[in-house]
């Protein structure tokens, strides 16, 4: 057999699947999977043999391959009547990457600026220099910039960042967004209105923290009285 | 105002990125909108008409004077261009995401059946997309989505001028 | 050549700076000078004669395409309200707020290693951060926070959908 194909035009084990499927000429709902694993797997081989990285995925793949043929080995029973074909996942997921893969070649036909249509003063360096307008900055980069400057501190410094911490500085803000207008705020004020649990306890952590951080002060007349809160340095 | 189609006319030419009716409406104020969407319409028929290099396109909500396609050729023995050029990978990535918006990164790999950590953050980095969010499931996955500049880059008004996908035919269902 | 005008004009739209003839003459190798000469000239007539905003002129030993200079009050205001590029320090900088706030100059100033009074400052005038209150400490320091102007910018519905370092480093290096 002749692999005059290189093999990383391959964009995965589905597109090799796709093109073995296309080469034998083969119904995709209807897969011989003895053979197309035979073929796959000496495509796979070749690839080593060649000294090719084979990424993870391929080896995934050769063993749904081998598990789908070992399956339909197996005798049928008689209470199995519901049982789906065990080739149908497999050929749902060709089908949908088929798909996707033609919108890719339709996308690349289409009038691409920079590359078949060209607009004013369009220069190397004008527009890959990322210099985006304030309007349509992406987070990306300004998450880009955070990691580089965290790889420069020592690493005893950096800190987990995640989503509750982000939460907890959200309800931090709104809090002193209210108190730098309204001056004075009860606590009643500011968790009497909310039905959500965890927005409850995120606006009481806010407020612990922004305590501690010395940014805000509470009084309280008498015990179990009101909670009143206000800014610890007055502007 | 006499000379509206001349000025709608520079204000497109000397932006960077394609001129929506909004901002022509907010420099032009004493104009009403329909007369700005004729001078627009005027200038589209003039290029067209004109036997030049030139049209004025709509793309990405606004509008942006470029050339034909059919010019590609000798723009690009201008040795200081570097035509643009996306992978077959980041490419279908793209795709995954420009159809399936927003899309998480596992839902991208369970679609192209590979890891799509490099060709995802070559598109962010491009700006073709970007991260809109965050899914309301637990662990509240990051969602991507594309941006005005994919719809710029790829000629398209909006979203719903994206070429339509193949039906997929469900399976025994 | 038939649509050689058309060519050049095509050549020197794209450009950004000021294509001069030898230039037209590398790139339109089968082209005589003087046919190039000719198609220049029948352009600057062309615009000068139209009643548009554009004109090709020769400056810097080349040619390019300019707005009149009666458009100017017009563009101006476009360039009034053009965005401003930020900077990669006001980058760092606002990325500290975002992710550290409520946090102190002090603070950002350990991270980055610099003195961020300008960046901090550029950031406030943009509205894309804010003096959140101060520290009842001696100093009584000013503490930074982002601003929903901030969360607009970048698309975030609130702080949480920012993403998170372990998700950064999920896209690979």
């Amino acid at each position: 057999m002749g692999y005059e194909i290189k093999l990383d035009i391959f964009q995965g084990p589905l597109d090799l699947l796709l093109y073995l499927i296309k080469k034998n000429e083969i119904d995709i709902y209807n897969i011989p999977i003895a053979v197309i694993t035979e073929q796959y797997l000496e495509y796979i081989d070749v690839m080593k043999s060649l000294n090719l990285d084979v990424a993870g995925e391929y080896l995934v793949m050769a063993s749904t391959l081998i598990h789908i043929k070992s399956k339909l080995l197996l005798p049928v029973h008689d209470d199995t009547e519901d049982e789906e074909d065990p080739r149908e996942e497999l050929t749902r997921q060709l089908l949908e990457y088929q798909a996707f893969k033609e919108a890719a070649l339709n996308l690349d036909t289409m009038n691409l600026l920079g590359r078949d249509v060209f607009k004013g003063g369009y220069l190397v360096g004008s527009e890959t220099d990322g210099e985006h307008s304030l309007e349509e900055l992406s987070i990306f980069e300004l998450v880009e910039a955070f990691k580089v400057m965290v790889s420069r501190i020592n690493p005893g410094e950096i800190m987990e960042i995640d989503v509750e911490r982000m939460s907890l500085s959200e309800r931090m803000n709104e809090i002193m967004e209210r108190l730098n207008k309204e001056k004075a705020l009860t606590f009643n004020d500011l968790l009497g209105g909310l039905s959500d649990r965890i927005k409850i306890i995120y606006t009481f952590l806010a407020i612990l923290e922004l305590m501690k951080l010395r940014v805000i002060k509470a009084y309280q007349s008498k015990p179990f009285g009101t909670i009143r809160i206000f800014l610890a340095v007055e502007d | 105002m006499d000379n509206l189609k001349a000025i709608v006319e520079g204000i497109v030419f000397v932006s960077e990125s394609p001129v929506g009716l909004k901002k022509l409406k907010g420099i032009l104020k004493d104009v009403e909108g329909k007369e700005i969407i004729k001078a627009l319409d005027d200038l589209v028929e003039e290029y067209d008409k004109r036997n030049g290099a030139l049209c004025l396109v709509e793309v990405a909500g606004g509008f942006q004077f470029r050339t034909k396609d059919n010019f590609s050729p000798w723009i690009r023995k201008l040795t200081d261009i570097k035509p643009v050029a996306i992978s077959q990978a980041a490419m279908e990535t793209l795709a995954v995401v420009a159809y399936k918006q927003p899309v998480m990164k596992a839902e991208i790999e369970k679609v192209r059946g590979v890891d799509v950590s490099g060709t995802l953050k070559g598109l962010l980095k491009r700006n073709l997309i970007r991260m809109i969010g965050r899914k309301d499931v637990p662990g509240r996955p990051i969602i991507y989505g594309t941006t005005k500049k994919f719809l710029e880059v790829f000629s398209l008004k909006d979203l719903s001028e994206l070429p339509t996908l193949r039906e997929l035919k469900e399976l025994g269902e």
